[in-house]
């Protein structure tokens, strides 16, 4: 037992954590935008899997790692806009497009992948981002380790959820982002447009989709591997329901999750020797069952989600 | 009523507007000029096209031939972009819709600033909005609290918020679809007279409404559509009510008249029913209702009308009290339980719970009767026995539609009325339960539910009549209880109240002096 | 501006017409990555048809892979029509399976008639019971079922794993996670010697008829269709919104657990971790490219599947990468949903006319 | 005429086990001696379909594994008799056509175990595994016995990640052992090795040699080689000689199918002297290793 608490007690632990939550992070970002202008993205999965060859190669082909986070993000808004375009101006259903998009951005992307580099049998690697060495916050006792030894792109994560939060909460813009979410006719009767508002969120939240991929391959890892995304995907659009579409709670949402994926791999080796490991690993997901039905009542839905919106039509 | 200059200028002109839908010509050639200072009444039955021409000239349809051209301030007249709200909120064009098109999840606040803010900019300047709507609020008398949820807001409260967003665009041009549908006499009143303010001030108002005495009482010129053409323009003096209306019907229309009554037995029974938490519930309310009358509740939108129409249709479980149909006690909740111990309900909103719009008018028919035997036999639906029922009913009731075939979502509103009323009202139910039944509704329509109404009374029914139309009210009602704060006030009868006691009291004035 | 009205009923020849267009689109999309590995497209195409469509032997194993699709696609369409939004079939499906191998596999014993219907039952019964768990979350917690079935489909899958690593793992299986095999009385029959069909697609076509039966003409399809359409008012008038909801919920996971059946019991014989490609989310597609309709959901799971083993028989015959079918599946779906609003709707650039015409 | 061969993989080639397989054909049609194409990544449900498409367009030789579709591939291979199949299983052989083989290298990854039990320091080793399947869990369990034999106070901690194909997930997994103590981890899996050496402490390489990918690292590795099991096979169907055979023994060290290399600068002198030594008696047959299929359990 006293093992279980040193786990929560040691800076490597919330490193971890933070580590793993990164790449959530981004994509919860990404779904929450999407989805508080009222268009569920099921795409996630395949923007993660794009976003992770696409930033990775841009990096292997010489782009630099920044030039790969870019390309990442590129990739991501290409697919975020065939999303857009089928189901914002086109009224199409919003889960299939997702999966079709999801189906499209893997397939694509393994597909470039093996006709780039058909004979490798061993991935190649690149020169992935390195924790930064803050001057005096990486040395802090504790904070310094679990914190501050990240490496940019979870900085960029933190900072993407605070600066979603202000845009949101207080700009025009973000007070459109809500509007439309909930009641189309609102944000079109003021004078704004609803194809445009929707489409613009929904390609920037697949951009910024793509950045957990590419932190996958940038910067957890130094190659691209077949399926390396491994449901992440998924997981944001449960975290997405879970933080009922706020960012801070999305922060925590994602913080939670990944302290309790750092916490079973810990405790697989504490007490895995009686109980199977698949127990381990379904851990968090029943977690996350848990923590919605905790949340549930008090979700505020977009009201729009889901509904497309036609002009003049009743 | 002081009519505008004559030689005022014209700040908005509709020039021949067609627009079709599929093989319905919903607009015919409409031409309209707006004077400045001048104050507009549309009118028409349902259907006949008003809300399109209001949605052409604000963008949101486009014109399939016709133009919009609007005042740029120095008298000439420019073409208004098609189909673009943005370019007719930059000429000055306000419009309060006939639906709300508010986002609930923003504050009132955040509502009216919606969109007048550039996208780009970094930061929403709430602070000069507020004192900006402060004083709007005060010079207009639309109060509303800036920092509240819409989502927690009366319908009432909505329909002000809803013009305040116009007021504060300094729009020249306002104009409004049916404001007053959910407003109380006393707050029509008020937005009349705010009105008359603005148009003194220069704004060109136009307004539709099926209300003929406020129409006639707060409008300079009529307007009238029929089948989406325009039957009559002319000034308001040189029009009475009857003639009106039957500009707009194209027939006599009559009159309806209650009658005198003859009540039985306490039919239906509440004792101390409370319900709901919110600003939205009610506490120990007690009723009876009798058999052969119209009880009437009157009350101020968001004081508990819909909370007491829930609990009755069996929507809501109370939590205290309870209910008695006959002898049969009515506890938990449960819309079927109530349907079938006799209890028809229409219900406020006839979209949202009336009819199932993707389904074909004979299913919207049946809908509460599905599992009743001339509609199934194990298990199986009857579709030839549904039809034929239906088309009894679309009958009887004149309901107007492309056939039982027909999705219920392409009638319109008094159509969608007439399908719930079929349905209730076929089974010969022994309490009718009508909330705001007239809503929306056009002469027409509004006549043939008072007489569907009357005949359930006549035929012994007991009808609970949940409506903030004062004049519906005591036309219809044998005796009245007000609703204010979730608490309902004793019946009296109809002879012994007057509008303004009724107000007084729908106000809160005489309960709380009483408690 | 582009606008769209919608359009009212739809001539058989417009239908006929837009599938082939979009046909034609998916083709032409496709050529693109073709032409980028460098084939030629036209040896490409006539490979992909034969690939499916071009021996008894393509053909059956067509119509192998669109079974489980067909299952899966109405267990989308039931659940999509009530606006209950089933994302678990795959949780469902791997659940109907290990239901189907724990009967199937000695736990009772007797002939054919006996073990292949407690087969059948188990598998169904366990997708529906599967699916209980995110329905009675919706209906009594509010919990949003997009989500729960979701995470569920990881959970039952390592359940799945951890069962077949354990109690139901066959000892004469040298250590692989994999169950023991279902026994001859309990397998479902070939449909034909020496290929791989099986009575699954029986199955299957039987399901897509039953669901249009109960959706077209019984009282709870009336029901069901009510609660999809407007829930508010089909509780205002009485139908029991949440016992429907749960009718629901059983029906979609029990036919996403006969896919699962018909999986082990009629083509593999024994149940491994990997024993569906996805076919729960392939599913939601099948049923949103049926327009949620339950014979079109036959029509649409026949599509994705000759696409796919077209395609991927295409990829071998070429020698090119075998990712390609997944990629050619992609853009057929793509194309094929676009092309699905030329039937809904009449498109118009702003400022042009419209055609007058009768529909409404 | 070269031989046509075609190779039927679960998993993308970058795997490290079909790796080796690619690598070994690879170089086969590098010789000319045959021509190769492959399917990657074929789903369960499509094996057999894909199966007998290679055999249909007549293909000589088949490879592949059979291991999840076990009944159906033997099914197939016994209706095209004309086609060679020689597939990775945990079963024997069927006749006419059907040959299997698998990875046995639990002979080396004893070796290696020797040498990470006589260097670790702090007694705790990391093991990071994809799926608890037979063909790793023989690895693991023969590289722990390895290590206990000449260390008997040494603790292993196990994980298994459930997937092949997650490698920031296996650098948590590694990242975790290293928080507990351990000195050396056994890199299964990609990922591993990348936190040993952000960490600065030693990994054990498995199936494909990665010393060069992390210099300073790789302790030890234990390699296997397809190349005399392919050879032979493609040989034997030139020759239309093809037998129903076991190939797995020529995964077998004495037949070069198996190699135990040990980064000597980073290893005690004598740990390697005294692998070296078992190495031999191994290739001699005077040494057995086990073969332990179970699944390894944390012993800590
Ligand atoms: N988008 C649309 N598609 C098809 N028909 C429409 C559409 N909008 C309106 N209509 C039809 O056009 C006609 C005019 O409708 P409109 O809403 O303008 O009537 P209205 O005069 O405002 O009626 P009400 O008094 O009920 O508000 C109706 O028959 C309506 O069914
Ligand atoms: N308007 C709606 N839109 C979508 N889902 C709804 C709607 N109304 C209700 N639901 C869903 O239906 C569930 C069931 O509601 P509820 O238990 O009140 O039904 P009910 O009519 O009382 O049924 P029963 O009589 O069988 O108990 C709700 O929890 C909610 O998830
Ligand atoms: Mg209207
Ligand atoms: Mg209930």
């Amino acid at each position: 037992m006293s093992d279980i608490l040193e786990i929560f007690m040691s800076a490597s632990f919330w490193a971890a954590a933070i580590r793993i939550a990164t790449p959530l992070i981004f994509g919860v970002v990404g779904a929450l935008i999407c989805e508080r202008s009222g268009v569920l993205n099921l795409g996630i999965e395949g923007i993660f899997t794009a976003g992770a060859m696409a930033g990775w190669m841009a990096v292997w082909l010489g782009a630099g790692l920044w030039g790969g986070v870019l390309v990442a993000a590129l990739a991501g808004g290409f697919f975020g806009l065939i999303h857009a375009v089928l189901t914002v101006p086109l009224g199409l259903s919003q889960h299939v497009s997702g999966i079709g998009v999801t189906l499209f951005a893997t397939s694509l992307s393994y597909f470039i992948y093996r006709t780039a580099l058909p004979d490798v049998s061993s991935p190649p690697r690149i020169e992935a981002f390195q924790p930064l060495d803050i001057p005096v916050l990486s040395d802090l006792p504790f904070l310094g380790p679990a914190l501050f030894q990240q490496t940019p792109l979870t900085f960029l994560a933190l900072f993407l959820v605070a600066a979603t939060a202000y845009v949101l909460y207080r700009t025009p813009l973000g007070l459109a982002i809500q509007a439309v979410g909930d009641n189309p006719a609102a944000v079109e009767s003021q004078g704004l447009s609803v194809y445009g508002l929707r489409m613009g969120t929904v390609v920037a939240g697949s951009a910024i989709m793509a950045l957990g991929g590419a932190f996958l391959t940038m910067s957890a890892f130094d190659a691209f591997f077949f399926g390396m995304v491994n449901g992440r995907g998924w997981i944001c659009i449960a975290l997405t329901v879970f933080a009922s579409w706020r960012p801070g709670k999305a922060l925590l949402g994602a913080l939670l999750f990944g302290a309790f994926d750092a916490f079973q791999v810990r405790l697989q080796t504490e007490v895995g020797s009686f109980i199977p490991g698949q127990v381990f690993l379904m851990m968090p997901y029943l977690l996350s069952i848990a923590a919605l039905i905790v949340v549930a009542r008090r979700a505020d839905y977009p009201r729009a989600l889901l509904v497309p919106y036609f002009r003049g039509q009743r | 009523m002081a009519l505008p200059a004559k030689d005022a200028p014209v700040l908005l002109r509709l020039d021949g507007i067609t627009k079709r839908f599929g093989a319905l010509t919903a607009n015919d050639a409409v031409c309209l000029d707006l004077k400045q200072g001048e104050i507009l009444a549309l009118l028409g039955e349902n259907g006949a096209g008003k809300t399109t021409l209001m949605n052409i000239l604000f963008g949101h349809y486009v014109a399939d031939e016709g133009s919009v051209l609007v005042s740029r301030g120095d008298g000439d007249l420019s073409p208004l972009e098609p189909g673009s709200p943005h370019a007719a909120l930059e000429a000055g064009v306000g419009m309060v819709h006939q639906h709300f098109t508010l986002a609930e999840n923003l504050s009132v606040l955040d509502n009216i600033l919606l969109g007048t803010e550039k996208l780009s900019t970094l930061k929403s300047r709430r602070a000069p909005a507020r004192r900006k709507l402060e004083d709007l609020m005060t010079r207009s008398g639309l109060a509303v609290s800036l920092d509240m949820r819409v989502s927690q807001l009366s319908v009432g409260e909505k329909q002000r918020v809803e013009i305040l967003k116009a007021l504060y665009r300094n729009a020249k041009v306002l104009v409004l679809d049916e404001p007053t549908a959910v407003l109380t006499p006393q707050e029509s009143d008020t937005l009349f007279a705010i009105l008359k303010k603005l148009a003194d001030a220069g704004l060109g108002i136009i307004f539709i409404s099926h209300k003929l005495a406020e129409v006639m009482a707060a409008s300079h010129r009529i307007a009238v559509l029929r089948g989406g053409a325009k039957v009559a323009d002319l000034p308001t003096s040189e029009c009475d009510q009857r003639q009106l209306a039957e500009l707009m019907v194209g027939h006599e229309v009559s009159e309806t008249v209650r009658g005198t009554g003859a009540p039985g037995d306490t039919l239906f029974i509440l004792t101390g029913v409370s319900a709901g938490e919110s600003r939205e519930s009610i506490r120990d309310v007690n009723l009876d209702l009798r058999s052969g009358e119209i009880l009437g509740i009157a009350g101020v939108s968001g004081n508990g009308q819909t909370m007491l129409a829930r609990v009755i249709s069996g929507l809501e479980t109370p939590f205290a009290g309870s209910m008695r149909l006959g002898e049969r006690t009515l506890t938990q909740a449960n819309a079927r339980t109530m349907i079938d111990a006799g209890l028809a309900r229409i219900p406020e909103d006839r979209h949202r719970d009336g009819i199932v719009g993707a389904m074909t008018v004979s299913e919207n028919l049946a809908i509460e009767a599905i599992r009743k035997p001339d509609c199934q036999r194990f298990g199986l639906l009857r579709f030839a026995a549904m039809r034929e029922k239906a088309r009894a009913m679309i009958d009887a009731y004149d309901i107007r539609c492309q056939g039982e075939d027909s999705p219920a979502r392409l009638l319109s509103g008094g159509n969608i009325q007439k399908i719930v009323l079929a349905r209730t009202l076929e089974t010969e139910p022994k309490v009718v339960l009508a909330a705001q039944p007239s809503r929306g509704l056009d002469v027409g329509a509004t006549s043939e539910v008072y007489r569907r109404l009357l005949a359930a009374r006549a035929r012994g029914a007991g009808v609970l009549l949940i409506s903030e139309d004062l004049d519906e009210l005591m036309r219809l009602s044998d005796r009245i209880a007000v609703i204010h704060r979730g608490h309902l006030s004793d019946a009296e009868p109809t002879e012994t109240l007057d509008r303004g006691t009724l107000g007084l009291r729908m106000a809160g004035h005489t309960m709380e002096a009483a408690e | 501006m582009i606008r769209f009205e919608p359009r009212g009923p739809v001539a058989v020849s417009r239908t006929i017409g837009v599938s082939v267009t979009a046909a034609v689109a998916a083709l032409v999309l496709a050529a693109i990555p073709m032409l980028f590995a460098g084939l030629s497209v036209l040896d490409a195409y006539v490979l992909m048809i034969k690939g499916a469509w071009g021996s008894m032997f393509a053909f059956t194993e067509m119509l192998t892979r669109a079974s489980p699709l067909i299952l899966t696609g109405l267990a989308a369409a039931v659940a999509f029509r009530a606006k209950l939004w089933n994302i678990g079939a795959e949780g469902q499906l791997y659940a109907g399976a290990l239901a189907a191998v724990a009967v199937g596999t000695g736990l009772i014993s007797g002939p054919s008639f006996v073990l292949v219907p407690a087969v059948i039952v188990a598998g169904a019964l366990a997708g529906g019971l599967v699916m209980l768990v995110p329905t009675l979350l919706k209906t009594r917690l509010g919990v949003d079922e997009v989500v729960t079935t979701l995470l569920l489909n990881f959970v039952i899958l390592l359940f799945v794993q951890m069962m077949l690593e354990g109690p139901m793992q066959d000892p004469m299986g040298m250590g692989w996670p994999q169950s023991e095999p279902i026994l001859d009385e309990a397998a479902l029959p070939k449909l034909m010697d020496r290929m791989r069909i099986h009575w699954g697609l029986v199955i299957a076509l039987a399901a897509s008829l039953g669901v249009y039966f109960l959706l077209k003409r019984t009282v709870w399809g009336f029901e069901i269709r009510a609660v999809g359409e407007n829930a508010a008012a089909a509780r205002h008038a009485g139908i029991p919104v949440t016992a429907t909801f749960i009718r629901v919920g059983l029906l979609s996971g029990a036919l996403a657990g006969l896919a699962g059946v018909g999986e082990v019991a009629g083509l593999k014989g024994y149940l491994t971790a990997d024993l569906s490609p996805g076919f729960g989310y392939s599913g939601i597609v099948v049923a949103m490219l049926a327009g949620l309709s339950p014979i079109g959901v036959v029509f649409a799971a026949l599509f994705i599947a000759s696409i796919f083993v077209g395609a991927d028989s295409m990829s071998r015959a070429t020698g090119v990468s075998n990712y390609l079918a997944d990629l050619i599946v992609a853009i057929s779906l793509l194309s094929v949903l676009v092309s699905g609003l030329f039937l809904r709707f009449r498109i118009r650039l702003a400022g042009t006319r419209p055609a007058r015409e009768s529909a409404k | 005429d070269p031989v046509k061969v075609a190779a039927i993989y679960t998993v993308p080639v970058e795997q490290q086990w079909v790796s080796r397989i690619d690598k070994a054909l690879k170089a086969a049609q590098e010789r000319g001696e045959i021509t190769y194409t492959f399917s990657e990544n074929v789903a369960n449900t499509d094996y057999e379909r894909v199966m007998r498409e290679y055999a249909e367009q007549g293909m000589d030789l088949v490879v592949g594994e059979a291991f999840a579709v076990e009944r159906a591939a033997r099914k197939v291979a016994a209706e095209y008799p004309e086609t060679a199949f020689l597939m990775g299983s945990s079963f024997g052989p069927a006749q006419p056509n059907f040959a299997v083989f698998d990875n046995w290298i639990h002979e080396p990854s004893y070796l290696s175990g020797m040498i990470a039990g006589a260097t670790t320091k702090s007694n705790i080793i990391g093991m990071v595994g994809g799926y608890a399947i037979p063909e790793v869990n023989r690895l693991m369990n023969a590289f722990m016995e390895g290590a206990t034999a000449v260390n008997p106070d040494v603790k292993f901690l196990v994980t298994f990640i459930n997937s092949w194909y997650d490698p920031p997930k296996a650098k948590e997994s590694a990242f975790a052992m290293i928080d507990k103590g351990a000195d050396i981890l056994y890199a299964e899996r990609f990922g591993v090795s990348d936190a040993a050496k952000e960490k600065g402490i030693l990994a054990i390489g498995n199936v494909i040699d990665t010393s060069g990918d992390y210099p300073g690292t790789i302790l030890s590795s234990a390699l296997w080689h397809m190349e005399p099991t392919i050879d032979r096979a493609i040989e034997a169907v030139k020759s239309d000689a093809f037998e129903p055979a076991d190939y797995g023994p020529f995964s077998f060290m004495s037949y070069g199918g198996g190699s135990f290399v040990v980064d000597e600068s980073l290893a005690p002198a004598e740990a390697v002297a005294a692998a070296k030594a078992k190495e031999e008696e191994i290739k001699g047959g005077l040494f057995r290793v086990n073969v332990n299929d179970t699944e390894p359990k944390s012993t800590m």
